[in-house]
């Protein structure tokens, strides 16, 4: 059972007030516990944990590039096997290197069948660089590469399918989580490094910089994304969708309008128009995970 | 300080960091009102709220002053003040 | 052992011997035989490695970094566009000080595609803070190989090191080749011992970044560690021969210099082409010879302004294009600094790119152009195409 | 230093032939070098592969075009590629032909034709005339020795393709040696 009082993580680290992420890195390494070896991608967790020679973590921990992270895990895996050695192999990586740059590399492990666990913490967009949109930028988010405007509402596109792609690969455990929901974090975490072969992890970590909410809120920012049903949590477990958390779903204005990077589906006036679109995202996923509580 | 080859540093020194200075609102802690529920502890960002017999504290040389804990407690048992500079 | 091998299986053959715990890699003509060999080795008992069946060069390295900072002795090989796709890898492992051993079969780049041979691909990664060692023949491709481990885990040293030989024209070519039992290497290397190591028991943080406060100082030291791999080279070199009987002592080779009034500054396999030639034309009367470069990075500019010495006029074989440059091939800036004398003349000659042939009399055309002072332009271009 | 050079098309075992022919001479205790012009051909396009032998330890590089010794795998080769180019004189060329040849053979060069099509035929079962073509060569060169390359080709190939190719090199290597 995971130590949840144990802190990998060190005070003193860059991190917003408030971070999603920051948090998250916590959870991951109680669920995964001091026998890691942690293996991150350039991001803003990186940034904020370790400038020389100020280093947060605890565990022993590396980083080698955006994109490639995958790849270096695979090489710490395959060293520890040939050294007879124990430690679990974790990745973890924000979004922009796990759904876009860093795809080859991650496929490329997931295929070669490592025992590595990775984790996204995914906070929608590249907040290191800026709040520019990745494929994990949800439909009409505004960033600063797909800003509203008098001719957009934001991001076209709706978040790419992650957790199946890794599922496809035939990984055997594949989960989604979220900060919202702590002890869920650690319980998936642990059960992954657990698992023999590459598991997949994707926590919802709302940023509240790059998001545009006050950093109290974080938590209360995840628990709207799962109430409204536009994030679900989930396990795959051999390919087979299970354990989806079911709620008492809330409309989804009640999680746009607390955020500034929706702020314009509100102004001048409510785009009712867009919002439904929104909305339909979410009743897709309801009907899709079968998430909706019955009474 | 000699620079650890290859850009490498042992555990421990991002305590040196004091991100406490960053704080502009304080979080205030009542320890009459707390349940001793632990949801502070967990939820801190920096993971700086300490328990010593069942009591929680913030470490202000490290607490950011972000509010999460306040806004999570079920026992409303934290406030945020102004920092007094 | 004396045996006739493919020059890509007598470096197999080294890999073997120096016993890496990962070997991560890519295939691309023409290093290809090499790894299959390896990938053959370990399938058959031959080699206790962990092969990585990665889906790119960028994993490739990307994988060595990773097992290298784990504590392993790691191995690659790669050649040309494979080469350029890990470019950011290879500035990376320098940086992080790993010690990764990589073949580079020496091949163009594209455009035009072009699996032949010239330097163009590991002369361009000139500033990423590998070491760059350039083998003349199959039996120098196998040595340096070993030598390479030694000096790159040297606590000295602690940078990545290319070992370059020209794609095909080594690699793919069946000559006698010397090879050493086990014990031998064993005994002239020893098991990598990690200063940084990702560890449970020991964390650590690697590859950090660095503030403005301390960048320079990193990129200082490892400029530092190039200038000690000077000595550490040389000083491996003179330990391998002492344990195999081949001198690798000196990072430049003097053939017929002593008298010479010409010098043909050299890398790579066109060095024995050259030998040669500088037989024929000696025969003829010309006071003619070669210096052989055989460490590029760190470049042994000392060496190389002692080796030519007194000798007024020097042409530099380029297997390389630095477009745009006025001299136009890289080594020759190189050459030309340590002479660092104005009255003697230092000319690039661009040749045999895209795996062009070189033959003897090219060599001695090339000589007369040296010899009447023209030089700094591509050398063998058919002039009907232009 | 003498020097070879073996025409044949993709497929046929040019550069097989290059390699056990060096590996031959060096058993046969000279230094050899052998290497194919590199390339990207595909089965039946023209292929070229080279050996070199000295006494000394061999430095050239460069392909090589005044051969001593060139032989032919193919004769329908000849009217497309100048097998005969930069021969030397006193040199010897093996053209693998039923008979008559297209091109007309360079003055002192010594042209042995041989069916080694027949030949590989009726001892291999397969039209593969590379081993042949190197028992021919040993005969005619004097080069490599036929116990080196029977030693190279039992290097090479295994069990009774070993026996049926060896077979084969021998006799070629008799059938010049009865000839001549």
């Amino acid at each position: 059972m995971a130590d949840r009082t144990l802190e990998l993580v060190d005070c003193g680290h860059r991190a917003c007030g408030g971070c999603g992420p920051a948090f998250a890195a916590r959870l991951i390494l109680k669920g995964a516990g001091e026998r890691s070896i942690v293996c991150a991608s350039t991001g803003c967790m990186e940034v904020f944990s370790t400038p020389y020679p100020q280093t947060a973590w605890k565990v022993p921990w590396v980083h080698s590039l955006f994109q490639n992270t995958a790849a270096v895990a695979s090489g710490v895996e395959a060293a520890l096997k040939r050294q007879g050695r124990d430690e679990h192999v974790l990745c973890i990586c924000g979004d922009g290197a796990t759904f876009d740059i860093g795809v080859l590399c991650i496929s490329g492990a997931f295929e070669r069948g490592h025992n590595i666990t990775y984790i996204c913490y995914d906070n929608e967009a590249y907040m290191n660089t800026g709040i520019q949109r990745s494929g994990a930028t949800p439909f009409d988010a505004s960033t600063t590469t797909s800003p509203a405007g008098k001719k957009s509402f934001g991001n076209t596109r709706p978040k790419k399918d992650m957790p199946q792609i890794l599922a496809a690969h035939g990984a055997p455990y594949v989960a989604t989580c979220s900060i919202a929901y702590p002890n869920d974090v650690i319980k998936k975490v642990e059960r992954a490094v657990n698992i023999d072969g590459p598991c997949y992890i994707q926590i919802h970590t709302p940023c509240c910089t790059g998001w545009g909410f006050d950093g109290s809120k974080t938590i209360e920012l995840g628990k709207l994304a799962i109430e409204t049903g536009l994030w679900v949590n989930y396990e795959i477990v051999n390919g087979k969708v299970e354990k989806a958390k079911k709620v008492k779903r809330k409309p989804v204005e009640d999680y746009l309008r607390v955020q500034k990077r929706f702020a314009h589906l509100f102004k001048p006036s409510v785009n009712a128009e867009e919002i439904a679109k929104i909305q339909a995202i979410a009743d897709a996923n309801a009907e899709k995970y079968g998430i909706d509580l019955k009474f | 300080m000699a620079l650890r080859i290859g850009c490498a540093a042992a555990p421990g020194q991002a305590r040196e960091n004091k991100t406490g200075s960053w704080r502009v609102f304080r979080p205030e802690f009542d320890h009459d009102t707390c349940t001793s529920c632990g949801m502070c502890q967990l939820v801190c960002p920096e993971g700086c709220i300490r328990s010593e017999n069942n009591e929680f504290n913030p470490d202000y040389d490290f607490c950011k002053g972000c509010g999460l804990c306040a806004h999570e407690c079920p026992a409303k048992a934290i406030t945020m003040e102004t920092e007094e500079k | 052992m004396k045996a006739i091998l493919e020059g890509s299986h007598a470096i197999a053959e080294a890999v073997r011997l120096v016993k890496p715990d990962v070997i991560s890699a890519y295939p691309i003509t023409p290093q290809t035989h090499i790894v299959e060999r390896l990938a053959e080795m370990v399938a058959e008992g031959e080699l206790e490695s962990e092969y990585i069946c990665v889906e790119s060069e960028f994993s490739a390295l990307s994988a060595c970094v990773g097992a290298s900072a784990a504590g392993s002795r790691v191995y690659s090989a790669t050649s040309s566009q494979g080469l350029l796709f890990m470019a950011e890898v290879c500035f990376n492992a320098a940086g992080m000080r790993q010690p990764i051993v990589m073949s580079i079969a020496n091949r163009a780049v594209s455009a035009p595609l072009s699996i032949w041979n010239d330097q163009q691909d590991s002369l361009c990664l000139r500033d990423s803070g590998w070491i760059q060692l350039y083998a003349e023949d199959v039996q120098e491709s196998f040595d340096l190989h070993i030598l390479a481990y030694k000096v790159a885990e040297d606590h000295r040293v602690l940078l990545p090191v290319f070992v370059c030989f020209d794609g095909f024209i080594i690699s793919h070519t069946y000559e006698p080749v010397d090879i050493p039992d086990e014990k031998e290497v064993q005994a002239y290397l020893p098991p990598y011992d990690p200063v940084n190591k990702l560890d449970a028991d020991e964390p650590l943080s690697m590859g950090m970044y660095a503030t403005p406060e301390y960048y320079m100082e990193f990129r200082y030291e490892m400029d530092q560690a190039m200038v000690r791999a000077l000595s550490v080279l040389k000083q491996a070199g003179k330990e391998f021969k002492e344990q195999f009987g081949r001198d690798y002592s000196e990072l430049v080779e003097s053939y017929k210099l002593e008298d010479a009034e010409v010098a043909i500054v050299a890398m790579g396999s066109i060095c024995g082409t050259i030998k040669d030639a500088v037989d024929e034309m000696r025969s003829e009367g010309k006071k003619v010879g070669l210096l052989k470069i055989r460490a590029f990075r760190p470049f042994p500019a000392e060496d190389v302004k002692n080796a030519l010495k007194g000798i007024k006029k020097i042409g530099v074989f380029e297997k390389n294009i630095s477009i745009g440059s006025r001299m136009k091939g890289a080594v020759g800036y190189e050459v030309k600094d340590a002479i660092g004398d104005s009255s003697v003349q230092v000319l690039s000659y661009v040749a045999g790119l895209g795996g062009r042939d070189i033959r003897i009399l090219d060599i001695k055309k090339m000589t007369d152009a040296i010899e009447a002072g023209n030089g700094d332009c591509f050398f063998g271009l058919r002039e009907e195409l232009i | 230093m003498r020097e070879l050079r073996i025409h044949g098309r993709g497929g046929q075992g040019s550069v097989t032939a290059a390699e056990l022919i060096a590996v031959a001479a060096f058993k046969s205790g000279v230094f050899s070098q052998a290497f194919p012009a590199f390339g990207v051909e595909r089965r039946g396009a023209p292929v070229q592969a080279f050996v070199r032998f000295s006494d000394e330890k061999i430095r050239l590089r460069s392909q090589v075009y005044e051969p001593d010794y060139v032989i032919v795998q193919d004769s329908t080769l000849i009217k497309d590629v100048n097998v005969f180019s930069g021969m030397k004189k006193g040199g010897i060329i093996l053209i693998n032909t039923k008979g008559e040849i297209h091109g007309t053979i360079p003055e002192g060069v010594r042209f042995i034709p041989i069916d080694a099509t027949r030949l590989a035929l009726d001892v291999l079962g397969v039209p593969i005339t590379n081993t042949t073509l190197m028992g021919a060569f040993a005969a005619a060169s004097g080069e490599i020795s036929l116990e080196a390359l029977e030693e190279a080709v039992r290097e090479r190939f295994s069990g009774s393709l070993a026996d049926k190719n060896v077979a084969a090199s021998r006799a070629a290597y008799d059938l010049i040696k009865g000839g001549a």
